[in-house]
């Protein structure tokens, strides 16, 4: 049984990522560490505070961003209700957590690996950077439209080769797919690993499959119970079979998801 | 305090089911608790192929409730048998499960093949379920074909329970729980989701791929509430409660209106042991408002 | 943007109106906003005699929700007409009657005497109200009876149109809608609340003197949506939506999925400003959405 | 048309009151002036901070504990849920606030006035107070369990004749009560006015009744909208008409309502 844990536990801090961050909505969100243990990266957690009573009803799902012995981290784009109410978060305050869930990113200590993050989903990559064996191997491509600055790309530049670029206009995203396009191949025999918008993921799936690199992608689908009970949460495997996201995912190889 | 419950035959240690389709396999909550803290586990509901259900999105987030539309996803009853099963505590906590096809020759089937294992303890019938277009919606909604499939699992369901699951979505649901009270229902549990619908004015399209869904949560508390009031005193047999329970004091209250044991459903996804904490809270709760016995309690309430 | 809409003879210059026991007599909320920038001011329920309701406690909080079991207090539909009726705008925002008997004579009667004055622009028919234990309940939940109250109220009503309402505790709320519009309603309104009711586990009392009540509120909203949709492909005449409705976005699902025009409940004790706010927004939020017109934004829902 | 307002305004202070205000759920909350002129002392407010969502629903009712020209005061027990949350805003947070609603207490310059408060029943009377044209002709009883400094006794105590009544086992309420009716039967030919839990207020009918004495009792009913609007909040008159609470009272000449 893999060791998980549903605790409540006081946040230590919440604060606007970087000086853009609140402008833009991009926060993060430090907890005291619940009992995680051996998080595997691109594994997440499910956060739901008891002061919400009954609405909004659902927890929200978020990548471990760090798991440190005394605190976890995250970092959130406001979304909606749910990621607006974590603004407003009192550090003390309790928060109910369950995980670490679901399956992380291979880890391939030989493997020349790219990270491909899309907007915040770069947050899982630096729990990955900063525990995989060899960093030597990876490298980082982010793509993002509010400034750098709101993620966590520095923290990630300083232990990994990274690599950015700024969606301004709807033109550039082609320019950013050729770009992608140009890094996935330059991978073949390596991974590659994205977390992202699914029109990304989808980029990353096709133009893997068309290199022959092998690919893993990160799927935020929308979940209720985060351990599989729900059935709400589905992704659909070429076989045309429904699997959980949150317990088969979040990270599925990418030959092994439709999306 | 004695927690024990008797439904029809089948005995609880303690009045806290997990409902059917929040709780997995069961299995999924192994890490949040100790499944043998529970009174009964009821799992997702079984058909007699495996069923992929629905497309996505399938579940929408509402006021103090959720919509699903699942459309009975599930393993097929052979292997929750074979494979699921004899990884419960089923020696220690009854294991219930829940039934679900399209016609009475196929709930006939299925009662047989489940009722045979001898780790599932009772079988509970979902004349109610809202979300498969064919049959589920129509066997609910009429008091003749609920009786009609209560017989035939009756007959295939050997010496086990047989518990029918209700609808709210009808005009009557006394006439309801007494045609399969008159069938030869051991128990009735009650309620299932109410039928509802979620859409987006920024895309125009609904919220669920199949339109309506169920909704469940604490916001339809009320209505179960009222349900299992009117059916516990109008049928002889026990009835189980649930819709929105979500803390030891929703609990008290279906007992009060009169349930023999209650099922937990969305409130598991509030926070996954959820339903072990409430296995543990109830009695503390009663003893806390001066109930030393769960018995005289029950259908208690003092009306007019 | 062109916000009117007609209501089967009903111009409303805008599709916010005010749900019936939700706004009082209208005057109440005089102070929190100008009544003639609402679509339509729907009152109170009226019957022929003065009524005082039900005992206290009426009104219960529950999650996202409220239930309430009044019991049809109320003026009288004399008193409203001399005394309250001449203090509203009716010449700029229509008035329309809610009207609640216990027979269709009384209906009769009652639609007779309420058509007859200027100032009453429509009439609403109560025919699902679940406080009151003679009547109402049957009325909505069986398509004959619910076809005659309409039949009496319209031989009554002259050129009055009038709007029938309906309860969604029935199994199936597309029969009584065709049965409502075959006996020549105008207009359909819907919903109701749902019964329900609440207890108290520390007293072992029913929260609501009645024991049970109606609930309302976000809570409801799914359902509502459902009904709405369900009834407004089934019939050809206008609907309006209503059930939880607590913001523009709100007010636009009921629209997308087919109501003509909708009422507002519940929210007004939010704050009573509510409606006002509302439409003000209404043609704001539609804008941010890209519609520029409701009328080809009226039930554009894409399904399938 | 009386003027009121139904306005967001931000949240000025919330504490507990006093020392042991915090241990007795005792608090003093004060919020910008959203308009209101010409408060009637024993009118009230309805409060809900709109990040409630739905739940809880409804607004709670206040009395207007000070009306100044930037802010209002109350006072508030936490009874449950909603004044709970109350305890929980933060300074600048908004709150949809609508009155001054209701009717207040008589106020006559000429009459020997008793206020009688029970508990936090005090709150409107430290507005009757210090807007009294002649505060020479008022006295304060006022009946409690937790310690004094809990509520806005000692400010009441500034201004006009007060004299408190700890209620410590229930042996003290009979005791409570006899001096109750010696303070009463020294006010005939004035008046009484009371606000406090309803055995109270029953007392207080009763042996003004006995006694001849003039007297307003305020009710606490459960209200939905505040307006007169729901008809949740009735209470019963002699004739056996049930009257909106929150429209024709809370304040009512005692011989006038059914309690
Ligand atoms: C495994 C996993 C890991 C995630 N990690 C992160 C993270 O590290 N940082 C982060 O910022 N976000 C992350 N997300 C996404 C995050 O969970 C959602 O943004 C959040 O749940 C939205 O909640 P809300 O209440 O703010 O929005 P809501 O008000 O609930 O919804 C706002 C809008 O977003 C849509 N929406 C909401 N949730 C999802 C979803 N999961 N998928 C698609 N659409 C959705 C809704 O339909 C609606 O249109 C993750 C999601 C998953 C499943
Ligand atoms: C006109 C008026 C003025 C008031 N002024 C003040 C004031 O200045 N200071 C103050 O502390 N309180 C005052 N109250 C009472 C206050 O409004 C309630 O205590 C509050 O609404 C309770 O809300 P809650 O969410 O905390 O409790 P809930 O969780 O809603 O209820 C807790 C318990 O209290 C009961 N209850 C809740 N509200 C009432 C009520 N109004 N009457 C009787 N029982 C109730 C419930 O049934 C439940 O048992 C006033 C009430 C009214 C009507
Ligand atoms: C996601 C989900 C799946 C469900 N699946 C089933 C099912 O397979 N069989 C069944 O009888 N009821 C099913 N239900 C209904 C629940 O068992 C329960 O009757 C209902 O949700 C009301 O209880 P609640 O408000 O506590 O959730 C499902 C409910 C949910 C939310
Ligand atoms: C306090 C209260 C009183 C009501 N009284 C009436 C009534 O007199 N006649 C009627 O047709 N509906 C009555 N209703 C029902 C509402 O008009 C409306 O149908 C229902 O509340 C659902 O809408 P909502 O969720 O927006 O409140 C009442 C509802 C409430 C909450
Ligand atoms: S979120 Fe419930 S099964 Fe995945
Ligand atoms: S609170 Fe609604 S009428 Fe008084």
């Amino acid at each position: 049984m893999p060791h998980r844990h549903c605790r409540d536990v006081p946040v230590l801090a919440v604060a606007p990522a970087g000086p853009e961050g609140l402008a833009n909505g991009l926060w993060r969100l430090e907890l005291e560490n619940p009992g995680f243990t051996g998080v595997k990266p691109g594994q997440f957690a499910m956060l739901r505070p008891p002061a919400w009573g009954f609405d909004p009803l659902w927890a929200r799902p978020l990548s471990i961003s760090r798991a440190l012995d005394d605190r976890i981290v995250f970092h959130f784009l406001v979304a909606g209700r749910g990621t607006a109410a974590f603004t407003r978060l009192a550090p003390g305050e309790p928060v109910t957590v369950w995980g670490p869930l679901g399956q992380g990113f291979a880890v391939e200590p030989g493997a020349p690996t790219l990270l491909v993050g899309g907007g915040i989903g770069i947050a899982p990559f630096v729990e990955y950077a900063a525990t995989h064996p060899t960093p030597g191997k990876l490298a980082l491509l982010f793509g993002h439209r509010p400034p750098r600055s709101c993620y966590p790309y520095d923290e990630l530049g300083a232990m990994i080769a990274v690599e950015s670029f700024q969606d301004k206009t709807p033109e550039d995203i082609p320019r950013f797919v050729e770009l992608l396009e140009k890094r996935i191949a330059e991978h073949a025999g390596g991974l590659v690993l994205a977390c992202g918008p699914t029109p990304l993921l989808r980029s990353v799936k096709n133009l893997a499959d068309k290199h022959g690199v092998r690919a893993q992608v990160s799927l935020e689908n929308r979940m209720a119970c985060g351990v599989g009970a729900c059935l709400g949460c589905v992704a659909e495997n070429p076989e045309g079979h429904r699997v959980q996201t949150c317990v088969k995912g979040p990270v599925f190889w990418a030959d092994k998801v439709t999306l | 305090m004695d927690l024990r419950v008797d439904l029809g035959g089948l005995t609880l240690k303690n009045p806290v089911m997990t409902a059917s389709g929040t709780f997995g396999y069961g299995l999924e909550f192994a890490p949040y608790g100790d499944l043998r803290s529970l009174g009964g586990i009821v799992v997702k509901g079984l058909s007699l192929k495996p069923r992929e259900g629905n497309p996505v999105p399938r579940l929408a987030e509402t006021p103090s409730g959720m919509l699903n539309a699942i459309g009975l996803q599930n393993c097929g009853a052979e292997r929750f048998l074979k494979s699921m099963l004899p990884g419960l505590p089923w020696r220690e906590t009854p294991v219930v499960a829940n039934l679900y096809a399209c016609d009475t020759l196929e709930f006939a089937e299925l009662a047989g093949l489940l009722a045979s294992a001898e780790g599932v303890a009772a079988l509970e019938v979902n004349i109610s379920c809202p979300n498969v277009q064919a049959g589920g919606v129509l066997f609910g909604q009429d008091p003749a074909l609920a009786a009609r499939v209560t017989e035939a699992v009756k007959a295939r369901a050997g010496s086990k329970p047989v518990m029918v699951k209700l609808s709210p979505n009808v005009t009557d649901i006394v006439a309801v729980a007494k045609a399969v009270e008159g069938a030869g229902a051991d128990a009735i549990s009650l309620i299932n989701t109410l039928t509802g619908m979620a859409v987006d004015v920024r895309t125009r399209k609904p919220r669920l791929a199949n339109v309506v869904g169920g909704l469940s949560g604490p916001a339809i508390k009320p209505v179960a509430l009222r349900c299992v009031w009117q059916v516990s005193r109008a049928v002889s047999i026990p009835v189980v409660g649930m819709g929105g329970i979500s803390s030891a004091t929703d609990a008290l209250e279906f007992i009060l209106v009169g349930a023999g044991a209650v099922q937990v459903g969305t409130a598991n996804f509030l926070r996954p042991d959820f339903s072990f904490r409430l296995a543990e809270e109830l009695p503390l709760a009663a003893q806390a408002l001066g109930i030393t016995d769960l018995s005289t309690f029950r259908g208690s309430l003092a009306v007019g």
